[in-house]
């Protein structure tokens, strides 16, 4: 499913930072990164736990508190900047245009209330409707996302995991925004249940021409799902590539390891090495490339010293790591 | 991988177990397990895998006798262990069945260093003789599970540790007492992608190094595929199908077997598989009936499915199924 | 409905306990009723009028089976017997009076330091470190700290005695008849209860608004909150229907359980205001060791707190449809 | 030529922590709404307990017959009950057959007594005596006819609660009853009638509000909101009188019953009168009443007797108790009298003991909570310690502390004692042997167990008598006993709490004119009903709004 | 409806630390760090001090008369005398130190209760629990101060013995229903799990794994059973239901008012104790509001 790449994205992020002030010091969660969503495109984000992912969706949305704050960066969408956004406007725009689908539905809905209500207060927070219209509605998005409409007025602990996260799709779905962001969306179902769902968001996204920005730890879901796939590491975006590229052709040594790290039900069966260490403290993090403590390629000087940013290795594909122009990478991992 | 299969170390048979659930007034069995039956191989990993709910932990911490089974047999070198309760016999069981838990978080207590987790099980289990072998008996434990310098981590607390350290804590704690049998419930999936493997691969050579039998439970098909020899597939509290890990994997037989295998991302696979018609969600375990629990969801149903449990049928000498389309 | 039902099993249960609890302590006090009515005569009384006065009281002393079940048949009929201060005036009577004057007085307290205690506290956490989450929290905190009678007794010293905004004693004007139609009345009523009111209102306030800042602090960092906030709803909506809502929950439970402990601060506070409640009347009869009087108040008093614990599962069943 | 007194008022009285008023004007009631006895219902002669002359209500005179073992009044004529019917003999002699009847009624006594009532003739009624008893005309000159025409109907007069009283007094009709006021007002039909021939009572109204407590009480009479007070006041010249010098007054009148010190005589070391005697020696009386009593009464005399008995009291027992150094604080000659007896210390522990060795031990007992008696009874612990007794101070409960004392489980306690118009009444509570049965003392305050002929003789002999000079006689001879052996150590008088605000209303008793004891709870020797018919408002805009 | 573990504990190799074992556990350091825990203790460490130290703050003996009636505070009696003569300052100094005392130890009591009960009901579960918490429930239910009047009133002695006893009986409810929980939580947790599948006995278990983890929530309990306790004491104590005899702050204000303090101008023995009944009353509400935000991060305002 090739996306046409000549289009506007329809989200920028340019640049982002986000801190976390804590007791222990300033945890640099976000740090310089930079990327588009484009119309219709699924873009991937991919990375340890703790990396900044959720991080970066919730700067998107402008839902971050305190103790975090964006301290740099532009968040184009459809070319106005979020962040500069008044507070009426944001929330006019918001869910209009951007929503979210967060990383637990057990959690995302309001146990006191029914889904309808949830989902009509959604749609009358933005547009004036009648009651009876925004229900109609509401029956209709319930449908969509493949709940029986007569569950309307159930409590979110009365359906089950997987119609609690079609619930939240359907909030998601309400105003039909251009683009959601989805953070980890079924980490808490079954492989089953899993799959129905991505089918079902699949559907949508190419009925309703929405993009997503999909955020996953499960890289096998990531790659099976995604247009385009950033991979991250300490708060850092450190590869950006189309997901079949990043999958067969990994070019930073983090990805690479990672793509070794998950075995598959009908590859190769052979030994896997993983990534030894852990992620770095991100109130003090390393050097140079935040990798190279755990990097068994990493070069003695410089990857200690200097920090690599985002190169175009290929077409459309963008590697920050200082050895990617050199072949000896193929070799390394 | 050619673990001789000469007499299995430990037996599971007709093992089931009913959870009474609600108060007085809401009362209701919950049938977490029926009707399991399966062994353990010294040297030999089997997979339990199946969705959340099926009863896998159930099976697991029966064995672990934190469970008291409702009916069955647990078999440990051929001697009944289910319905002995007595506190000498149950020692020596745990001396030689240990068990590793799900969530490297809470399965140590925030308030021991890591040196007590490992000092407690030798000295209950009398596996130290002198007060000063303690030290170099927890280092030695320790550097088997590459905590190095074992020094530094044997005085730290659970909180100062990484989930994949915690877990090779937990490892360590089970090792300790020299198990023949290793219970591992879901060992990695609580853990980032990128230090699941180390502590599989950590398993995998204990198991050959020590000829340890595990039973590995997971609902991640794939890492079966990867560290078991052979896989039981479970669904709503049956083990519905199992057989040597890369068979079963690339022919399933049980259509519920076929219905996970298709679900599970698999990117080298191919890109955007066939997109899989499923139907309903895994059902509540108080309500199962007599039938196949997977008839509300098969594509195969027939009127007996509804009737009784197919019974197990022998596809070959590694594989078999419970499933009356093979009958 | 099936969790009301339940609950209604335990109240039953509690209620039991209650009753038993309620028929032993009295007979397990030293001294008896007539005695203690003899000796009010200091000496003067001759020795063969005592017979007389036991005689008046009849009191039968079974076995204690045999007490036991008097007891019930009788507390069945709501027959409580003649109080032994008041005789022979029915211990109803004695107690109709009272209760009207503690549940509106204590009623009225409570509910409202709950309201308003819960109220602060949701702007408390709405509005982290604004005056009231800064400065009216800790304020509260302090007086709460004072006990209730110390601060009664210094509020009818300031108020009443020495400026002589507020009347010192009693629930109205005692020259007035007592008429609920009539405005005179009605507001001597309300200005009698400003200062009692304010007391427990002030003291108590604080812990509420303690209780129902956290909770709700626990609650503005679930998701929903964020979720809620992400749809665009109007500010009020997310902290009424998605925040407060789900923070008020716990706090109901203890709002219930907290009027036992509020009708015992309030007695102390009657007898300061020499507001004629229930509380004092119990005071009274466990001195006069009236135990008709005693047991129908420590009833009385366990039934109200059972009764506003079924509210409170009510509204609870009400509010959180998981309870349904 | 007298001044017109001007009329009506409401007069509001407080007697300190009160509870709630219930509809109880049953007379007969142990315990019936204030003001029912002694204001509503009237006696027919009671004596002031202030000079002790009689006061005649229903009856204007009494004689005993020769053999003593008669009495007949002379009812007063024109008496109404409030509903307007006649009182006469017959409600006298009904009232006392329903007491024959229903002995539950028998508050005063009388079945002990008297045999049976006759009527002489409508205005004349004769009781006839079982045994001599020459208190008869007391007590039965405090008893409350009661209208025959209602009561007759009565089922059960010991029950009755008489919600709608009809009587003869000045104050018969219920204004209002609750639980936060009573209020009675006059009765149209009350037949006393002032020297001018004006009808008594001059006040329209009584009020009485609930205080639940001491304190509330307090502050609305230095707020000047009370006219007639029975309170309890601690600091008084400084707090209610000084509110107001003008108008606040207050005289606490000592002549109450006798608070002592009760030892239980049958046990050692306290059966023995050195010890008793030692023990009366320590104490130190003046910071009792100053301290213990806020100044409010006087160290008690070593016969027991008080104020309202000054006319009996013995010299030669006063003497006697001198010589021996009764009553009188001196610690050094208290342990001088211990030293003597043996009580030495022993052990070496700083305490004495008994001659024996037996340690000495104990506790003084004194009600939780009676806060005077409290104080006093540390100070007497410390006059106690100061001469090398281990006394402590043990405060059980009411109830229990009454068990206690009427089971004669304790050692020492303080104590009331019971006072009457005649010495008898002191002697007989603290003496009479007769009260003290196997299950505890009857009544009365015998607690300290005292048993002896002689004083058992005095007493019965006493009341054998209408001969004046003999009953004095006795009483001297009862008081010499008194100081001789000990029985009770006598602390302080009881002082009768009352105060006045004449700001509204005037006549009450006054220090200089004290014609009677002027607390508003005083109601054995009817003072109440003397001070209510003389109470009016200072002038005519005085109490207008009442 | 299960909420999962977060994945939340801090990530990274930390840098390893050279002390040893010297340290103060984490969870103390933590309140010695929390401004408003560390404010309440100091000032309950000064009553603590000013307690213990009675005897060397004033040499006058509490219960002796060493003045007139009512003298106002002056340089020989700091805060005055009562009405009947005795130093106000040294009845404050030492009837603080019985009042914390007997509040600390009825704490003490209610708590121990407290933890029997939830303990035992949280770990055994079955009947058992069923038993017990229906017992507790009742209790929670029951009206304490009533209760507490009814039976006070039943004992022969009123004083701080009988007051503990009674309020310990009947006041254990509260933690006992909020140690179950936790120890159910706690029972069902893996650590458990896995000290039984090690061979853990029972007893160690509960003693060893369990109870150390409950640590602040016994802690916070046990604080807030005190202030209960030293509340409901002197409350009783007010209203003549305690032994008036000894000294505690509650007999010095159930004195004061019988002597009308405030109306007669003595303030001086009324105010004191309401102050310092007040302040220990404070700072035990802040030290459980500093354990509160030790444990509930999010109260913490950063
Ligand atoms: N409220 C907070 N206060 C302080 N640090 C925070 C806070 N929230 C997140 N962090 C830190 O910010 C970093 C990024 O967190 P984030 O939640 O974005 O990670 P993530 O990639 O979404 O991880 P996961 O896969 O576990 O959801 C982490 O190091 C985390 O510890
Ligand atoms: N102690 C218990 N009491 C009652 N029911 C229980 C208990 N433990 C488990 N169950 C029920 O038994 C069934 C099987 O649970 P089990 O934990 O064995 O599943 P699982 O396969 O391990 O799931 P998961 O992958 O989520 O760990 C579930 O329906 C569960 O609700
Ligand atoms: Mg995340
Ligand atoms: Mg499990």
């Amino acid at each position: 499913m090739a996306v046409k790449l000549v289009d506007e994205p329809r989200l920028k992020v340019r640049n982002l930072q986000v801190e976390y002030h804590t007791r222990r010091g300033i945890v640099r969660a976000v740090q310089d990164v930079s990327f588009d969503v484009y119309p219709n495109e699924v873009f991937g984000l991919a990375g340890e736990s703790g990396c900044g992912k959720s991080t970066i969706a919730h700067a998107v949305t402008r839902i971050l508190k305190p103790p975090a704050y964006i301290t740099g960066g532009e968040i184009l969408c459809n070319g106005t900047d979020i962040l500069m956004m008044g507070t009426e406007t944001l929330r006019r725009f918001r869910w209009e245009h951007m929503s979210i689908v967060f990383q637990s539905a057990m959690n995302a809905l309001n146990p006191v209330l029914t889904v309808g209500e949830q989902i009509i207060d959604a749609i009358q927070a933005h547009v004036l409707t009648p009651k009876k219209q925004a229900r109609q509605q509401a029956l209709d998005l319930l449908q969509i996302v493949g709940i029986d409409p007569g569950r309307i007025d159930s409590y979110p602990h009365q359906l089950s995991g997987g119609m609690r996260q079609r619930a939240v799709i359907a909030i998601a779905l309400a105003l039909k925004p251009e683009l959601i962001i989805m953070d980890e969306p079924t980490t808490a179902l079954d492989v089953v249940v899993q799959k129905q769902i991505m089918q079902e968001i699949r559907q949508l996204k190419n009925k309703f021409g929405f993009s997503i920005l999909f955020i996953t730890h499960d890289l096998s879901l990531l790659v099976e799902f995604s247009d385009r796939i950033g991979i991250m590491y300490a708060g850092e975006l450190v590869e950006v590539s189309p997901s079949r590229e990043i999958f067969q052709n990994p070019r930073h040594p983090y990805t690479m390891r990672l793509m070794n790290s998950f075995p598959t039900i009908t590859g190769p069966r052979q030994d896997m090495l993983g990534i030894p260490g852990a992620p770095p403290d991100l109130v003090s993090p390393p050097s140079g490339c935040r990798f190279h403590p755990r990097c068994s390629v990493a070069l003695a000087g410089r990857c200690q010293e200097e920090h690599p940013l985002l190169k175009t290795v290929s077409p459309r594909h963008e590697v920050a790591c200082h050895l990617a122009e050199s072949e000896a990478v193929k070799h390394g991992g | 991988m050619a673990a001789e299969k000469v007499q299995p170390i430990l037996e599971v048979k007709a093992l089931s177990k009913d959870f009474v659930a609600g108060n007085v007034l809401t009362r209701r069995t919950v049938k977490a397990v029926q009707d399991a039956t399966f062994n353990l191989y010294a040297g030999h990993v089997t997979a339990l895998v199946g969705e959340s709910g099926s009863g896998k932990s159930t099976i697991v911490r029966m064995i672990a006798r934190l469970y008291q089974p409702t009916g069955g047999q647990i078999l440990f070198k051929g001697q009944d262990v289910a319905h002995d309760r007595t506190r000498g016999r149950l020692l020596k069981y745990r001396s030689q069945v240990q068990m590793i838990f799900q969530d490297p978080f809470s399965s140590l207590n925030p308030v021991h260093r890591v040196r007590h987790n490992l000092e407690r099980p030798l000295i209950i289990h009398k596996r130290i003789k002198r007060r000063q072998d303690m030290r170099e008996q927890v280092h030695s434990l320790l550097r088997r599970v590459s905590l190095t310098p074992v020094e530094e981590f044997a005085d730290k607390y659970p909180h100062q540790l990484s989930g994949g350290q915690r877990q090779r804590v937990a490892i360590a704690r089970a090792l300790a007492v020299e198990p023949l049998v290793i219970l591992a419930d879901e060992p990695v999936s609580m853990l980032d992608v990128s230090i699941r493997l180390g502590i599989l691969n950590l398993m995998a050579q204990l198991r050959n190094e020590q000829n340890i039998a595990f039973l590995y439970v997971t609902h991640d098909i794939a890492s079966a595929r990867y560290f078991a020899n052979e896989i039981l597939v479970m669904y709503a509290g049956h083990i519905v199908e199992g057989g040597a890990s890369e068979e079963l994997i690339q022919n399933p037989q049980h259509p519920y077997t076929q219905l996970l295998l298709s679900a599970v991302p698999d990117p080298a696979r191919g890109l955007r598989t066939a997109e899989v018609e499923v139907v309903g969600e895994i059902p509540s375990l108080a309500e199962v009936g007599l039938g196949c629990p997977f008839a509300a969801r098969c594509a195969h149903v027939m009127d007996k499915c509804r009737k009784a449990m197919p019974p197990r049928t022998q596809l070959s000498e590694t594989r078999w199924t419970r499933c009356y389309l093979y009958e | 409905m099936r969790f009301l039902a339940r609950r209604l099993v335990f109240y039953l249960v509690a209620l039991l306990v209650a009753i038993v609890l309620n028929f032993l302590i009295p007979r397990l006090m030293v001294g008896d009723p007539v005695q203690l009515i003899i000796a009010r005569f200091q000496g003067r009384i001759e020795p063969s009028a005592v017979d007389a006065i036991k005689a008046t009281f009849g009191f039968v002393q079974g076995p204690l089976h045999e007490q036991f079940f008097t007891y019930l048949s009788n507390l069945l009929q709501g027959n409580f017997g003649p109080s032994v201060m008041n005789y022979p005036v029915q211990v109803s009577q004695v107690l109709g009076a009272s209760i009207g004057w503690t549940l509106r007085l204590v009623g009225t307290a409570t509910i409202l330091s709950f309201l308003i205690g819960t109220l602060l506290g949701i702007v408390a956490a709405w509005r982290r470190g604004s005056f009231v989450d800064g400065y009216v929290l800790p304020f509260l905190s302090v007086l709460g700290a004072f006990p209730y009678f110390w601060f009664a007794l210094m509020v009818v010293y300031v108020f009443a005695f020495n400026l002589r905004w507020f009347p010192m004693s009693h629930a109205s004007d005692i020259s007035l008849r007592p008429d609920w139609t009539s405005w005179p009345y009605v507001s001597s009523v309300i200005e009698h209860a400003v200062l009692p009111l304010m007391t427990i209102l002030i003291t108590s306030v604080g812990g509420w608004m303690l209780g129902m800042r956290n909770n709700m602090i626990g609650v503005l960092s679930q998701d929903y909150i964020v979720m809620a906030q992400a749809k665009g709803l109007a500010e009020r909506r997310v902290m009424l229907t998605y925040a407060a809502r789900n923070a008020i929950l716990p706090a109901l439970t203890g709002f219930a359980m907290s009027l036992g402990f509020v009708i015992g601060g309030a007695l102390v506070i009657e007898i300061v205001f020499s507001y004629p409640g229930v509380g004092f009347t119990l005071l009274q009869a466990v001195g006069a060791r009236d135990y008709p009087l005693m047991q129908a108040i420590f009833l009385l008093i366990t039934l109200a707190v059972l009764v506003a614990n079924f509210l409170a599962d009510v509204a609870y069943v009400l509010l959180d449809p998981r309870a349904r | 030529a007298q001044m017109e007194i001007p009329r009506g008022g409401t007069v509001i009285v407080s007697e300190g922590q009160q509870a709630p008023f219930q509809a109880v004007f049953n007379p007969y009631n142990p315990n019936p709404t204030r003001w029912t006895r002694m204001s509503m219902f009237e006696p027919l002669i009671v004596f002031n307990p202030v000079g002790g002359e009689p006061n005649y209500f229903l009856a204007t005179s009494y004689t005993y017959g020769d053999d003593l073992l008669s009495l007949t009044f002379t009812l007063r004529e024109g008496v109404l009950w409030s509903d307007g019917e006649a009182f006469n003999a017959d409600d006298v002699v009904f009232t006392f057959n329903l007491i024959q009847q229903f002995p539950g009624l028998d508050w005063h006594g009388l079945l002990a007594f008297v045999d049976s009532v006759t009527k002489v003739d409508d205005y004349t009624v004769t009781f006839n005596l079982s045994r001599v008893y020459t208190l008869a005309h007391i007590i039965l000159g405090r008893f409350w006819p009661l209208p025959e025409h209602q009561w007759s109907t009565v089922a059960d007069p010991v029950t009755f609660a008489n919600e709608t009283p009809i009587a003869t007094g000045p104050l018969t009709n219920v204004t209002a009853v609750n639980e936060q006021v009573l209020e009675i007002c006059r009765n149209a039909n009350y037949w006393g009638r002032d020297e001018a021939g004006n009808q008594l009572p001059y006040i329209d109204c009584m009020r009485q509000p609930v205080f639940l407590g001491n304190d509330p009480a307090n502050l609305a009479a230095v707020n000047g909101e009370v006219d007639w007070i029975g309170n309890f006041m601690p600091d008084i010249d400084n707090t209610f009188v000084a509110a107001d010098p003008e108008n606040h007054h207050y005289f606490f009148w000592p002549g109450g019953g006798t608070v002592q010190l009760y030892v239980n005589t049958t046990k050692a070391p306290y059966s023995d009168v050195q010890f008793r005697r030692a023990l009366s020696m320590a104490i130190d009386y003046q910071s009792v009443v100053d301290i213990g009593m806020y100044g409010y009464t006087i160290p008690a005399n070593p016969t027991g007797l008080g104020p309202i008995n000054e006319g009996w009291i013995s010299q030669a027992a006063l003497d006697a108790a001198a010589s021996m150094g009764l009553g009188v604080f001196d610690s050094a000659a208290a342990a001088a009298v211990l030293d003597e007896a043996g009580y030495v210390d022993a052990d070496g522990d700083g305490w004495r003991d008994q001659p024996d060795g037996t340690p000495i031990v104990f506790p003084v007992q004194v009600v939780n909570g009676w806060t005077d008696w409290v104080t006093s009874v540390q100070i007497v612990v410390e006059s106690f310690q100061a001469i090398g007794l281990n006394a402590s101070v043990d405060t059980p409960e009411f109830g229990q502390w009454l068990n206690n004392l009427q089971t004669g489980t304790f050692d020492v306690s303080i104590g009331w004692s019971a006072s009457g118009l005649t010495p008898w009444d002191f002697y007989r509570a603290v003496l009479d042997s007769t009260l003290i049965t196997a299950e505890g003392v009857a009544n009365g305050s015998t607690w300290g167990r005292w048993v002896s002929e002689e004083t058992d003789g005095y007493l019965t002999a006493f009341v054998a008598t209408a001969d004046e000079a003999t009953q004095r006689e006795i009483m001297n001879n009862m008081q010499m006993a008194y100081v001789t052996n000990i029985p009770a150590i006598p602390l302080f008088p009881g002082p009768t709490w009352y105060e006045w605000n004449d700001s509204r209303f005037t006549g009450f008793p006054t220090e200089d004119n004290y014609y009677t004891q002027g607390s508003p709870w005083e109601e054995t020797f009817g003072a109440r009903l003397l001070v209510l018919l003389r109470i009016h408002c200072v002038d005519d805009t005085s109490c207008g709004q009442g | 409806m299960e909420t999962s573990q977060p994945v939340s504990a801090p990530l990274g190799v930390p840098q390893p630390k050279p002390t040893r074992r010297v340290q103060l556990p984490d969870w103390m350091n933590s309140i010695l760090r929390n401004r408003k825990a560390s404010v309440g203790i100091i000032i309950l460490t000064f009553f603590v001090l000013v307690s213990l130290f009675a005897g060397q703050l004033t040499s006058i003996n509490p219960t002796r008369r060493v003045g007139r009636p009512h003298e106002a505070p002056s340089a020989e009696h700091i805060l005055g005398t009562t009405r009947d003569g005795k130093d106000v300052f040294s009845q404050v100094v030492y009837g603080g130190r019985t009042t914390l005392f007997v509040g600390f130890l009825t704490g003490t009591i209610i708590i121990a209760i407290s933890i029997v009960m939830g303990l035992t009901a949280g770990y055994m579960g079955g009947w058992v629990d069923e038993f017990l918490s229906m017992l507790t429930n009742v209790f929670l239910i029951l009206p304490g101060i009533p209760l507490v009047i009814v039976v006070a009133g039943w004992l022969d002695r009123p004083g701080p013995a009988t007051v503990m006893i009674v309020l310990g009986a009947i006041s254990w409810a509260w933690g006992a229903r909020v140690l179950r929980s936790q120890t159910l939580t706690l029972r069902n947790s893996e650590f458990v799990a896995a000290a039984r599948v090690v061979g853990e006995p029972t007893w160690r278990i509960i003693l060893f794994e369990i109870l150390p983890n409950m640590v602040s929530l016994v802690v916070s309990s046990w604080i807030g059973a005190v202030q209960y306790a030293t509340l409901a004491l002197v409350t009783l104590e007010f209203i003549g239901l305690g032994d008036v005899n000894i000294v505690t702050w509650g007999t010095i204000l159930f004195w004061a008012q019988n002597n009308q303090a405030l109306l007669t101008g003595a303030w001086w023995t009324f105010i004191p104790p309401g102050i310092c009944i007040a302040a220990i009353g404070l700072s035990l509400t802040l030290i459980n509001y500093g354990i509160d935000e030790i444990t509930n991060p999010r109260l913490q305002r950063s």
